[in-house]
């Protein structure tokens, strides 16, 4: 599994937002990879970064007032960062395509399906005939699983439910065969059943057509279905990053903990939730220390002071906590299991 | 034309025309408002007469610049001794627009036409002839062909100003042909025997009219078209004129005056007073109801200085109702002073040391008697302040302001009037008498004086007498003081340097048949 | 438990949906269609659903903030539907709600003292130094303090206006509160604190919730009962246990199936329903959901089945427990086998 | 949509009957006799007498009223009592070059002002979007008279590079066909004709088009603005689309429907409201001929110039109504 | 059960802003915008020179002094004089508190009736929605320099009576706005939960919905000041605004409209004074709109 090349690596990214109130770190310093084939899940809490990271990776941060300001993307080695706008038109859509949380907003209201589905075509099949734009336009909705995908064809969106224009999206964003698909939120807008579909979908697509997913999402159960590999991102930060399993089974950051701990299990109930105290602080705010220093039950003097890097605790888990700093760590994570429990 | 025509760069004739000059033979006039109509005797308004005293005439002239009878259709003309029987000898050989002949028949249906009328369709006969066919007042008693020139017209009673009536644009004779149709129709499709010839009417925009290859006048009109074209704003007008996309424009402000004096390709035309502007007190409103105050008025008024600064200096100082080109002015009248002692001083007669307050109307619309209604008006209030008066300048829309006034509703007015005719009864009794009160007496003056020697003049045929008891009446008016006169003033027209022959009338009708580019 | 606190009968909301030059009304949404449930003093009730299918409108309806078109709210023994605008105004001392957008159901312009206070103006509640006493009390039992009173709701984290929300609903001292989605709008971490502040609240002050939401491990965690809705029907309603355990509605063992489980290692056999939920303006015929039903039998289209008691306590409205339904056995069997 | 076109239209009927009564009202109220004005200020009293009884003057209010409006409901108009004529064979003239001057100015402000307000919000805090932004407000804060005037002082007499007044040569008239003069000379293939009209057109089309243009530029943008950060367009930029066409094919169509609403306002403005380009460079249009009616208490004039002022101004209205069913196939009419 | 304390979590402060009202906060957003500042610092200066600027200035505006007509500006007169031989530089201080008023009475006036009927149309709704919105649908109908006009003819040519026909033909504009705004907010959440704390109809539309509405009219009524200027000075330029001898600047520009070309400062400064004093009001209710309103921000 390992052997597989790394198709798209974030190297050290930084995404800063210039605004009137200062200047906003989105994304702090992110790096992570994603190999081909791949599903990678990148989790967090609202503000995080997430989207501001996927963005950044497409080049569409809004700008003013975000700005790319450090870092590489390298997409099969070339770092997309140095690409002109010109060359980065030909990337997006065609080798990296992305779909986004709502799909009541994110196709335009005003041209048809079919309309939109051929403009992604021929930006990129030049060459195309209409016919031929066509045919691969129908041919993807019924890949998606739309029914009736040649009268689907001439509606607006607004004759479609949730769950079929996250479909569309889908069909618009695969019609190029993309060898990354990033998908931000893909499922948050839309109900568990419609969700279920629409997971399935993305399973079944990655399988079929080996398309590397990046699918970003705040829930946790979504990950822990779909995907291979976890990020797990607090402030700006990745945090943490491993195998969806040993995330799940061995979660090493406090704040990854808890929020395991504190989503409410369908399976059993519990008496009282675990709940990480205070509020996600906004990337910025907070400018010494650990961002979880302030929330975190192991916190303890240098988490306030010092910055911790990500630590590698293991052939293929990393963690930004210094419970896991190789220097000063053993102690210390002895002494946090021991408080934990 | 005058200046270097920008416009129509491509249209070859055109440019041929401008660049020889003397060839060019259209005229663009422009005015300030469209013609409501153009049957001459159904309307009241200047506008029309502009452009109907080139395409009519009328059995008798004025003088060129003033109002002297002169012969027009009818070559001669002879009044009986009791001045009842007036008898007209045509001209002969002269044809209508239409074809049609000219002659004494024509020329009876056209009377027969108006005196069938009715006050709102013929107001200027009913106004000048005391009323229709079967009114008491009408003064005509018939009007009858004698043979194929000859028209005898029979008067109830004397009317002294007769002659000058007939003169008047709106007493132009039409083709009986043409009229016949319909007075809606033929107010539309006008036929005269005038040197020109009705072409085109672009309501608010232009009227076009063109020679009249037939004209009975060798050699006239000069021109092959003139174009009436409306532009109401007077500093459009002269941007028009200085530009040249006009040749002659009337309605000239007296402050651009000198300016088109001192440009070379532009040349300035007076035309002959025969108005007068007033400032009006209503005789039935206190304090106006005393003669002092009234006097007082006249003198706190700085007349000579409103003139310099708002007529530019065009302008005649007024001291009685009519200008001094009218027979019957009396010149031995000694105009009030500027003197604000004596105003103070008759004031404080009339009781009113402390002066008093009082709404001072002022005109909002710019007639050529009263260029700038509102800044004469501010002109009066400065020097009524210095008196001790506290004027409140007001102004109604105009014909609010003409409505209320002759109501009796303003204290003083500021008001003013163009003669018709150039008939002192046309100035004095019309304006001062109280037969007109709720009419054009504004100012609701009224002395029985005077009111008898209106009318004895009005029938009195011998003209001496008439001078002498209008004479009589101004100096009556003059002490009463009903008024301010304030000014006679001199309209100024602006034109092309080629243009020659262009003689501006009084009336404010003027007729182009000479006019032509050098 | 004795008396329920609150019984629904029949209810109904039909939207009208005019049309035309005067408004003629051609058709209806029928948000809530004849609804029948209680709810017994101190417990909780949630209530799930899809999007669209009446779970705020069964909300608003029973707090006469929608007129009802049909059926009987009876409160502590008054039928809610019959009083006048007055006597409800008095009743809604007693009903508080809670709402899904925090941010959106605080005035922007009003400080949170003000908002605060207001119920207990408008319910005439003791003087002014009473009133900001009471203030200052409520913050703190929510978890803020006494100097957030002078601050506006923009200044405000979603977890922390959620709880200002909560405070004003517990100003009056109300029996019954209604929370519609309270925190669907909110972060995990931040949700579990609200959650656990409503636990805490309920055993305090004696308080009967109707929680509506979405996320069944939410409902779970929260309810004591459970019902779920489909289409402007109760389809199934039941202990909370009970419910998660023993799904018997189709539509149930549908979502229960499609929620993420948040371990990698519990395998689970997925039921994927097919398409979306049809539109309430035009419903199908007999059961709501025969269109997407694993399970449709012929009598699903015809006849709509009604809410019965299948098992003690465990209502469900499926042709799969109805005489007419029974007839085909072995479908039944064959079901039996899969759950 | 047949049938919510007849919605709106049978809406339509109280607002202009409403209209009719409003104007009816007030410009009875307006002190001054309109047989006085009509013959002037030489009449005698019993010529104004004369002709207030047969204008029917002398009659109650509501006769009058429910006169006129039963002449309106057989499609009369009314006569003008100062020129006679039917108002319904007058106005066109008036209306016509009206019309053509206000859609000058309304093609000079559209195309200029969406596409400096589509560039500003493109560019957003550019030079070119704080210029053009400036240069709007200015704009919209100068009296359009005083700008007619400095117009035609520069352009028409110090620079002679465009004529002052009128709409076209008098010397070398257009015959008029349409009375829109643009198509009257196209008709006749008079083209040394068209530029002189087009040349006339300049000036007032300007004055007239500063405020719209301003408008409008500054409404493209802030809509533009708010389309550009929506998901769509985010999208449309994700499949690899340029920005020339993400600008102007999918955010311009969003953007465009407030944009129309605005355009349609301002035509309508333009229609009745140019009373003041109207007068300054003599051009024979509606809002002079209303003014003018006005002063002369024409009231036929008046109120049927107004009523079909305002019968276009809501006609146009609906017709952008119409348009956004075209443009955005969520919005349904029936 | 004061005793009570939830086991609330062990709350940690988030960063919270500074105790700042939405008021505040839109001054906030106000000062940091260059063209609202740069606006609202023309709309002061013009205030000040209406308050205080007659102070200062030469004494009687008003007097003439025909020996000093159409003076050029010079170090005596700084504006040049008028055909009366008034200097215009005081003539166009005093102006400033005409406009000014003018502008700002009658949008206080359009306000007030188009909230009362506005709010009224959007809260009640039904049948007297219906007719008020009618009886806007008419008014803007009507083209309003006409309306202006005609109102003005029917009370006479003044000031006073300018003010009043700008104040009406307002009305429908602030009017629809007000409806719009209280049709919307009414349907916000924190209108519902008023509602279910039990508030009155009354109370929630003078604690809730007028407030919340308030930002759009400020910002629509500095807009409408600068508009309200240039409709006075248009029907000041047609005669029919300020009696004489007000120095109100449209009524400078039509008195000096025949010296443009000997006289030209007779025209450029009271053209100058009301572009700079509109285009302030402008500027400044374009920043008031992105500081109140932050959804129509652009
Ligand atoms: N246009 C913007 N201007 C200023 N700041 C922004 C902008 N977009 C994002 N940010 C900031 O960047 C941070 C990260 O935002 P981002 O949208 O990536 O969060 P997210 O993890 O996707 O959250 P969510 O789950 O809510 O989508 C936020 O805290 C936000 O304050
Ligand atoms: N005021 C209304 N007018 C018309 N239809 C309405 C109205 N309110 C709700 N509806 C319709 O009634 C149905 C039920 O709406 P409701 O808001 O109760 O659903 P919900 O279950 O709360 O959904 P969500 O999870 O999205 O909040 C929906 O189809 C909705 O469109
Ligand atoms: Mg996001
Ligand atoms: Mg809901």
């Amino acid at each position: 599994m390992n052997e597989r090349k790394k198709l798209l690596e974030v190297k050290d990214l930084q995404t800063t937002f210039f605004t009137d109130s200062g200047e906003i770190p989105a994304v702090d310093h992110v790096d992570f990879y994603v190999r081909e084939g791949e599903v990678l899940g990148i989790v967090g809490e609202s503000g995080c970064g997430k989207s501001v990271t996927s963005l950044s990776i497409m080049q569409l941060v809004p700008s003013p007032p975000g700005k790319i300001t450090g870092g590489e993307i390298l997409f099969e080695g070339q770092d997309l960062l140095k690409k002109t706008e010109k060359e980065m038109r030909e990337i997006r859509g065609n080798d990296v395509a992305m779909i986004f949380q709502e799909p009541m907003t994110s196709l335009n209201p005003l041209f048809t399906i079919g309309n939109q589905m051929s403009e992604a075509i021929s930006l990129h099949q030049k060459k195309w005939s209409k016919k031929q734009i066509k045919e691969r336009a129908t041919e993807m909705l019924k890949l998606v699983g739309l029914p009736r995908s040649e009268e689907i064809m001439k509606e607006y969106p607004h004759q479609l439910s949730g769950g079929m224009r996250q479909r569309v999206m889908i069909a618009m964003a695969l019609v190029c065969d993309p060898k990354v698909l990033i998908a931000d939120e893909p499922t948050t807008a839309l109900d568990v059943t419609i969700q279920a579909q629409i997971l399935k979908l993305m399973r079944e697509l990655n399988e079929r057509m080996n398309t590397a997913i990046l699918l970003i999402t705040h829930d946790l159960g979504v990950v822990a279905e779909t995907c291979e590999r976890v990020v797990v991102m607090y402030s700006g930060q990745v945090i943490e990053e491993a195998p969806t399993k040993v995330i799940f089974e061995n979660p090493c950051h406090p704040y990854t903990r808890g929020l395991i701990q504190s989503v409410p299990d369908m399976r059993n109930k519990k008496d009282r939730l675990y709940s990480i105290p205070g509020n996600v602080p906004k990337p910025g705010s907070i400018e010494q220390g650990c961002r979880f220093a302030a929330r975190c039950e192991s916190a303890f003097s240098r988490c306030r002071v010092e910055t911790p890097e990500l630590y590698r605790n293991s052939e293929n888990h990393q963690t930004r906590c210094f419970l896991y700093d190789e220097q000063q760590g053993v102690t210390s994570a002895n002494e946090q299991t021991t408080t934990r429990s | 034309s005058g200046g270097d025509d920008k416009e129509g760069n491509g249209d070859k004739d055109k440019d041929a025309a401008d660049k020889g000059g003397s060839e060019n033979k259209t005229l663009v006039f422009g005015r300030g408002g469209d013609s409501t109509s153009l049957d001459p005797s159904r309307v009241t308004e200047g506008e029309t007469f502009k452009v109907t005293a080139n395409l009519f005439e009328t059995l008798l002239n004025f003088g060129e610049q003033d109002t002297t009878v002169q012969p027009g259709l009818a070559k001669e003309y002879d009044t009986s001794e009791d001045g009842l029987t007036y008898t007209f000898q045509l001209e002969e050989g002269v044809k209508f627009h239409d074809g049609t002949d000219f002659n004494a028949e024509a020329v009876v249906k056209n009377f027969e036409r108006w005196a069938n009328g009715d006050a709102d369709t013929f107001p200027y006969y009913n106004s000048m002839f005391g009323g229709f066919k079967d009114d008491e007042d009408h003064v005509i008693e018939s009007v009858k062909a004698d043979g194929e020139s000859t028209v005898i017209i029979t008067l109830k009673r004397p009317q002294a100003p007769f002659l000058k009536n007939l003169a008047m644009s709106m007493f132009a004779i039409s083709s009986p042909e043409a009229f016949e149709k319909g007075d809606d129709e033929y107010e539309r499709n006008p036929v005269g025997t005038g040197p020109f010839k009705f072409v085109e009417w672009k309501p608010n925009e232009t009227i076009t009219i063109e020679k009249n290859e037939e004209y009975w006048q060798e050699g006239l009109p000069k021109l092959d078209r003139v174009i009436f074209q409306a532009i109401p704003d007077n500093s459009a007008r002269l941007n028009a004129l200085l530009s040249g996309e006009i040749d002659l424009a009337d309605g000239i402000n007296p402050a651009d005056g000198a300016k088109i004096e001192d440009n070379d390709a532009l040349q300035l035309f007076e035309r002959p007073s025969m108005n007068v502007g007033y400032l009006g007190l209503t005789v039935t409103r206190e304090p106006f109801d005393k003669k002092e105050v009234r006097q007082a008025m006249n003198y706190a008024i700085d007349k000579q200085s409103i003139i310099d600064s708002f007529f530019e200096g065009r302008a005649e100082v007024a001291k009685n109702a009519m200008p001094s080109s009218i027979s019957g002015y009396n010149d031995e009248v000694e105009a009030y002073a500027y003197d604000p002692e004596k105003a103070k001083e008759l004031l404080k007669e009339a009781g009113l040391e402390d002066g008093f307050e009082m709404e001072l109307w002022a005109m909002p619309v710019p007639r050529p008697y009263m260029p700038d209604g509102t800044k004469v008006a501010e002109a009066i209030q400065s020097n009524l302040a210095d008196v001790g008066i506290k004027a409140k300048i007001v102004s109604y829309e105009w014909a609010t302001y003409l409505d209320k006034a002759s109501k009796g509703e303003a204290d003083a007015f500021m008001l003013g009037w163009t003669g018709d005719n150039g008939d002192a009864d046309n100035f004095l009794y019309v304006l001062l008498d109280e037969d007109n009160i709720g009419s054009n007496n504004y100012t609701y003056f009224k002395n029985d004086e005077t009111h008898k020697l209106f009318l004895e003049a009005q029938t009195e045929v011998d003209e001496d007498k008439r001078i002498e008891l209008y004479k009589q009446a101004q100096e009556i008016l003059h002490e009463e003081a009903p008024w301010v006169p304030l000014a006679h003033s001199i309209p100024l027209l602006g034109g092309a340097k080629e243009l020659t022959g262009f003689v501006p009338h009084p009336t404010g009708s003027d007729l182009l048949s000479n006019v032509e580019f050098k | 438990m004795n008396k329920p606190l609150l019984e629904v009968e029949g209810l109904k909301k039909y939207f009208p949906i005019r049309k035309g030059l005067i408004g003629k009304t051609v058709g209806h949404i029928k948000a809530i269609d004849d609804i029948t449930f209680h709810v017994n003093e101190g417990e909780t009730l949630g209530i799930v659903g899809e999007s669209g299918c009446g779970k705020s409108t069964t909300g608003r309806t029973i707090m006469q903030l929608l007129e009802p078109t049909e059926g009987v709210v009876e409160f502590q023994g008054k039928d809610l539907t019959k009083l006048s605008a007055t006597e409800i105004r008095s009743v809604r001392r007693d009903i508080q709600m809670v709402f899904q957008d925090p941010y959106a159901s605080l005035n922007p312009r009003h400080t949170i003292g003000k908002i605060l206070e207001e119920p207990l103006i408008v319910h005439g509640g003791g003087s002014a130094k009473d009133r900001r006493k009471k203030v200052v009390e409520f913050l703190k039992i929510v978890g803020l303090s006494e100097y957030h009173a002078k601050r506006y709701p923009h200044q405000f984290s979603g977890g922390q206006r959620q709880r200002i929300g909560i405070a004003r609903a517990l100003m009056t001292n109300p029996k019954l509160i209604i929370a519609d989605e309270p925190v669907s709008a909110l972060d995990v971490s931040i949700q579990a604190q609200v959650l656990n502040l409503m636990q805490d609240l309920q055993k305090e002050f004696h308080l009967t919730y109707i929680f509506i939401a979405h996320d069944l491990g939410v409902v779970r965690h929260i309810s004591d009962r459970v019902a779920v809705m489909y289409l402007g029907k109760i389809v199934e309603i039941t202990e909370s246990e009970e419910l998660y355990a023993n799904p018997l509605h189709p539509y149930t063992q549908a979502l229960l199936s499609a929620v993420p489980v948040p371990d990698p290692n519990y395998k689970k056999e997925q039921i994927i329903i097919e398409g979306d939920m049809p539109s309430p303006a035009n419903p199908p015929s007999g059961c709501a959901f025969h269109t997407r039903c694993p399970f449709k039998m012929d009598v699903c289209t015809k006849i709509t089945p009604v809410l019965a008691e299948e098992k003690t306590g465990h209502s469900v409205a499926c042709h799969l427990y109805t005489v007419e339904g029974n007839d085909d056995i072995e479908r039944k069997k064959q079901l039996e086998g899969s759950v | 949509m047949f049938n919510y076109t007849i919605k709106r239209l049978l809406q339509l009927i109280p607002v202009l009957l409403g209209m009719t009564f409003l104007v009816f009202m007030l410009i009875r109220a307006i002190p001054g006799n309109p047989a006085q004005v009509i013959l002037g200020q030489q009449a005698t009293k019993e010529a104004v007498e004369a002709l207030t009884i047969k204008l029917g003057l002398d009659q109650p209010w509501y006769t009058q009223y429910f006169s006129y409006l039963g002449g309106i409901l057989k499609g009369d108009l009314g006569e003008s009592m100062r020129t006679r004529l039917p108002v319904a064979d007058e106005i066109w003239p008036y209306l016509a070059a009206t019309l053509e001057l206000a859609l000058f100015a309304m093609i000079i402000a559209v195309v200029v002002g969406i596409n400096a307000g589509i560039i500003s919000a493109w560019f957003q805090n550019s030079w070119f979007d704080y210029s053009a932004m400036v240069l709007a407000l200015v704009g919209v804060s100068m009296p359009i008279f005083w700008l007619g005037l400095m117009g035609q002082w520069a352009f028409a007499i110090e620079l002679q590079w465009l004529p002052t007044t009128g709409r076209e040569n008098v010397r070398d008239p257009v015959s008029a066909i349409t009375n829109l003069y643009i198509i009257d000379t196209l008709i006749q293939g008079r083209f040394d004709q068209l530029w002189v009209v087009i040349k006339h057109l300049i000036l007032p089309g300007l004055a007239l088009a500063t405020i719209p243009m301003a408008i409008i530029a500054r409404m493209t943008r802030s809509s533009m603005l708010e389309v550009m950060r929506s998901d769509y367009i985010r999208t449309a930029r994700a499949k690899g689309q340029k920005m020339f066409w993400v600008v102007y094919k999918h955010a311009l169509k969003n953007a465009i429907i407030p944009v129309l609403t605005i355009i349609g306002l301002q035509i309508g403005l333009l229609l009745g409201g140019a009373i003041l380009t109207e007068t300054i460079f003599a051009w024979p249009g509606i809002g002079r001929y209303i003014y003018d009616a006005i002063n002369f208490r024409d009231y036929p004039v008046i109120q049927s110039g107004i009523l079909i002022v305002a019968f276009i101004f809501v006609m146009i209205n609906l017709i952008v109504d119409l348009l956004y069913g075209l443009i955005d196939p969520r919005i349904k009419y029936d | 059960m004061s005793e009570f304390t939830p086991k609330v979590d062990g709350v940690v402060e988030a960063e919270l802003e500074k105790t700042t009202g939405p008021w505040r906060e839109a001054w906030v957003g106000f000062r940091k915008s260059k063209v609202a500042v740069v606006g609202a610092v023309i709309v002061i200066f013009f205030i000040l020179l209406a308050l205080f600027g007659p102070l200062v200035t030469k004494e009687g505006i008003n007097e003439q002094l025909m020996t000093d007509r159409l003076q050029p500006p010079s170090s005596e007169y700084w504006f040049g004089t008028d055909d009366f031989g008034r200097d215009i530089f005081s003539r166009i201080i005093h102006g400033a508190r005409i406009s000014l008023s003018v502008g700002f009475f009658s949008v206080v006036g359009s306000i007030v009736v188009g909230s009362f009927l506005g709010i009224i149309a959007g809260y009640y709704g039904r049948w007297i929605d219906t007719i008020i919105s009618r009886i806007f649908d008419i008014m803007l109908a009507f083209p309003s320099i006409l309306l202006a006009i005609a109102i003005v003819s029917v009370l006479g040519p003044s000031l006073r009576n300018a003010l009043i026909a700008i104040a009406i033909i307002n009305v429908p504009n602030f009017g629809r706005l007000i409806r719009s705004k209280v049709l919307s907010i009414k349907e916000d959440e924190y209108i519902t939960a008023a509602k279910a704390i039990g508030m009155k109809d009354f109370r929630i539309l003078f604690s809730h919905i007028l407030p919340n509405s308030m930002a759009p009219v400020i910002v629509q009524g500095t807009l409408a000041i600068a508009t309200a200027i240039l409709e006075a000075a248009a029907l000041g330029f047609l005669g029919l605004g300020a009696e004489a001898p007000y120095p109100e600047w449209g009524k400078m520009l039509a008195d000096s409209k025949d010296y443009l070309q000997n006289a030209p400062w007779t025209m450029i400064f009271p053209g100058l004074a009301i572009m700079l004093t509109v285009l302030g009001f402008n500027l400044m209710g374009d920043g008031l709109r992105d500081a109140l309103d932050p959804k129509m921000k652009s």
